[in-house]
């Protein structure tokens, strides 16, 4: 086994031989091998995570035609460290009332929710953690555990604040979930597959999912943003009017975990965005050497990551009755006819050769995307003149 | 592995005890000097009045009901996007037809001005 | 190897404390949890007798589907029904909601 | 004992302690949270039992949705519950009876079953095609399928409309 062209499977080989050599049962050593593959993966993202911070911090500089961290190491890139030493160091402070076990829980639910999504990321062509059959679906669950972590912080706190962000949470992020799932299924009825391993397979001949179903990767896009909380969606913190909300009563490393959940949850957002529609790991030479593989991954998901912190420092934040009307109103019926679109067309053009099914595809969306505007300048137009003869 | 779900486990629970970790670490270096003010519920400054588990405005809970309903619709559509590319077409209008008796759901209680924020 | 016992025992007892939850709470909300646990044993049970079937045949999984449709209908009317309750009596107390006794 | 009975029993466990919090713990959050708790042990045991689709959706639907729906629901009618008072009803020694009873009555009838001491069988197959085969072709459950959708038409309808505040 070379490990070149099978990282994975080289090395748990080798340590396979290793505890087997040391008198372990092979059940065991099986356990003891795959744990340690878990302890890498995590810390690998963990490690990513802390380089994600001056990326945040770096990006948003440059937004603001600012310089940005430049004085630890070269640009900056050490600047992460400082960032944790301070917060480590930092005294925590439970708010009198809070209750105590929920208050705990909830940082170490938000950041885990997010870490357990990476089981299933297929990373590069034979580097993954586990081919899950329901990946898709194992995606929105671990979005409920966040969700739940958020409404458990707002309101364990005991605060106003607290509880206006956890309040407002369960109608803003729990809604956006509805087009998430939608934007899911277009995916997984093209692929016949809602494993993420499958969907990434099926985009080997070239033809990225993108080009397929774009409205659904624009849907896939909006309605992560909102599931993240991110500006224009970030109304469950809202600095500007209710004090950073969930997390206000929160200081030290516990706030640093709710930070750090929330990058991460950008760049993982970012690496599903690229799995699902702009072909994964695929790119020249990807098939021969994973870690090539791995590498184009990475970059894919680093510019999914970057579009969203292009969104959130460019578009100021919505109120909530925009924001609601928004989904419910125009997105959740938007993404349920381009389900029924996508389903019907599919079927009709199914039996094409392949350019012409793509091309095919492609029009419908167009078609749909021209129709939804033409119904949005319909009704901008109504509401006008409802104004004008009051 | 047979069954993905013990690697999942063992992923949860790994990445359930490395968030644990910081804090942990923090509680053991971080200082300790609690003090009534201090640990008094954060106003901006202001002291806190009445009760800190205020009540809200009922429209939000409605439109966690409508959530709920879609949500379990989602899941029923699950299964039907992953049997429809091999079933005949009969299958793909059934599916339409879930949909579309949903949505109509959706437009009535649109109609009705439930969904406005008022 | 586990057999069908564990998971049958294990959903009836599940089933018992759902039941105690349900007669014995005196908030609105609190039975409806305990009717919650009820129908996760009644699951318990129909995927179990899946799984220790034939798995080929589909009904055990496919009624467990429906379960979860008519839970969250029941959570979604009940719930609404606590909450207008509350609106007109300020109370979702299950002992003093007696206008239909008389 | 074998990898398998240890989670399970571990799951057991979980699941019953946190099922015996829901129905004894006074403060309705609490409650609600040790719902949450319960309802992710119920998710392991789906997923011991090979049924990975149930096992994803029990966390979407029963954490992502109902459980937080209980939350905010406790939180909507809070100034109702003093948490310092017992929250039983005076019949609750007969209620504990009743379970009791029901606990005793289904171990005796599940003990009569053929099926009771059964070994698991292989799995045929790849379940989760099977399930969405079954779910939605011709001759498997479509009408159940079908009739969903007017059952959750109705729970909409009919929620929206009593909760909304006239």
């Amino acid at each position: 086994m070379n490990f070149w062209t099978d990282p994975i499977a080289a090395v748990a080989q080798g340590l396979m031989q290793t505890f087997t050599g040391w008198g372990m049962a092979p059940e065991v050593a099986g356990i003891v091998t795959n744990l340690l593959g878990v302890v890498l993966m995590i810390t690998a993202i963990m490690v990513l995570d802390i380089f994600l911070v001056w990326v945040e911090r770096k990006v948003v500089a440059r937004f603001q035609d600012r310089l940005g961290p430049n004085r630890v190491g070269p640009w900056g890139i050490f600047q992460p460290f400082p960032d944790i030493i301070k917060l480590i160091l930092k005294e925590d402070i439970t708010p009198t009332g809070a209750d105590k076990v929920p208050f705990n829980l909830a940082p170490i639910l938000s950041l885990g929710s997010v870490i357990f999504l990476w089981a299933v990321v297929p990373v590069a062509s034979r580097i993954y953690g586990v081919d899950l059959n329901v990946a898709l679906l194992y995606l929105v669950a671990s979005g409920a555990i966040g969700t739940l972590s958020i409404i458990m912080a707002g309101w364990s706190s005991n605060n106003k604040y607290a509880l206006v962000g956890a309040y407002r949470m369960v109608a803003n992020m729990v809604s956006y979930e509805i087009p998430l799932a939608a934007s899911l299924l277009i995916p997984t009825l093209l692929a016949g597959s809602m494993s993420l391993n499958a969907i990434v397979e099926m985009q080997a001949k070239g033809v990225w999912l993108f080009l397929v179903t774009p409205l659904g990767a624009l849907l896939f896009l909006v309605a992560a943003i909102a599931e993240l909380g991110r500006s224009p969606f970030d109304l469950n913190e809202g600095e500007s009017e209710i004090v950073a909300g969930f997390h206000i009563e929160y200081s030290g490393m516990k706030f640093g975990l709710f930070y750090a959940g929330e990058l991460l949850h950008a760049f993982t957002f970012g690496g599903f965005l690229a799995a699902l529609f702009f072909g994964g790991w695929h790119g020249p030479w990807a098939e021969e050497y994973p870690l090539l593989g791995a590498f184009y991954f990475v970059a894919k998901a680093m510019l999914g990551y970057w579009v969203i912190m292009w969104i959130k420092y460019t578009v100021p934040r919505i109120r909530i009755d925009h924001m609601l009307a928004f989904n419910w109103k125009f997105l959740t019926p938007l993404a349920f006819t381009l389900l029924v679109v996508t389903v019907l067309a599919h079927r009709l053009l199914m039996s094409l050769p392949l350019g012409l099914y793509v091309a095919g595809m492609f029009l419908v969306n167009l078609l749909v995307a021209w129709a939804t505007l033409e119904v949005l300048r319909s009704s901008a137009r109504r509401q006008r003149e409802a104004l004008g003869t009051r | 592995m047979q069954n993905p779900w013990i690697y999942i486990g063992l992923f949860v629970l790994v990445g359930t005890i490395i968030p644990i970790a910081p804090i942990v670490i923090a509680a053991v270096l971080a200082p300790h000097k609690p003090n009534p003010i201090k640990q008094s519920t954060y106003e901006c400054g202001m002291e806190t009045v009445g009760e800190n588990w205020v009540q809200f405005k009922s429209q939000y809970y409605i439109f966690a009901l409508v959530f709920l309903i879609f949500d379990v619709e989602t899941v029923f559509l699950f299964p039907w996007a992953l049997a429809v590319n091999q079933t005949p077409l009969f299958v793909a209008v059934e599916g339409v037809i879930f949909i579309a008796i949903l949505l109509a759901g959706l437009y009535f209680v649109w109609q009705k001005r439930m969904l406005e924020w008022a | 190897m586990l057999p069908l016992a564990a998971y049958l025992s294990l959903s009836a007892l599940l089933f018992s404390l759902g039941l105690y939850g349900a007669l014995a709470r005196k908030n609105a909300i609190a039975i409806l949890l305990g009717v919650e646990l009820m129908l996760n044993a009644v699951n318990i049970n129909l995927v179990s007798f899946w799984r220790y079937g034939n798995t080929a045949l589909m009904a055990g999984q496919v009624f467990a589907i429906i379960v979860f449709a008519v839970a969250a209908s029941e959570v979604a009317v009940g719930l609404a029904l606590v909450i207008n309750i509350y609106r007109r009596r300020s109370s979702i107390n299950a002992d003093e909601i007696d206008l239909m006794k008389w | 004992m074998t990898a398998e009975q240890i989670i399970f029993y571990l799951t057991a466990a979980l699941i019953l302690v946190s099922a015996l919090m829901v129905v004894t713990t006074r403060n309705l959050i609490h409650a609600a949270l040790w719902l949450v708790s319960t309802l992710f042990g119920v998710a392991v045991l789906y997923a011991t039992l090979d049924a990975s689709f149930l096992a994803v959706v029990q966390v979407v639907v029963y954490i992502g949705a109902i459980a937080i729906m209980f939350i905010f629901a406790v939180m909507l009618t809070r100034r109702d519950l003093l948490d310092k008072v017992p929250q039983t009803n005076t019949s609750w020694p007969w209620a504990a009876a009743a379970s009791a009873l029901m606990a005793g009555g289904l171990l005796f009838a599940g003990s009569q079953l053929n099926a009771f001491g059964a070994a698991r069988p292989a799995l045929s197959g790849d379940a989760l095609q099977g399930l969405s085969l079954a779910l939605v072709s011709a001759d498997g459950f479509v009408l159940p399928f079908e009739v969903a959708s007017i059952l959750l038409l109705a729970a909409m309808v009919g929620a929206v409309y009593l909760a909304y505040k006239k």
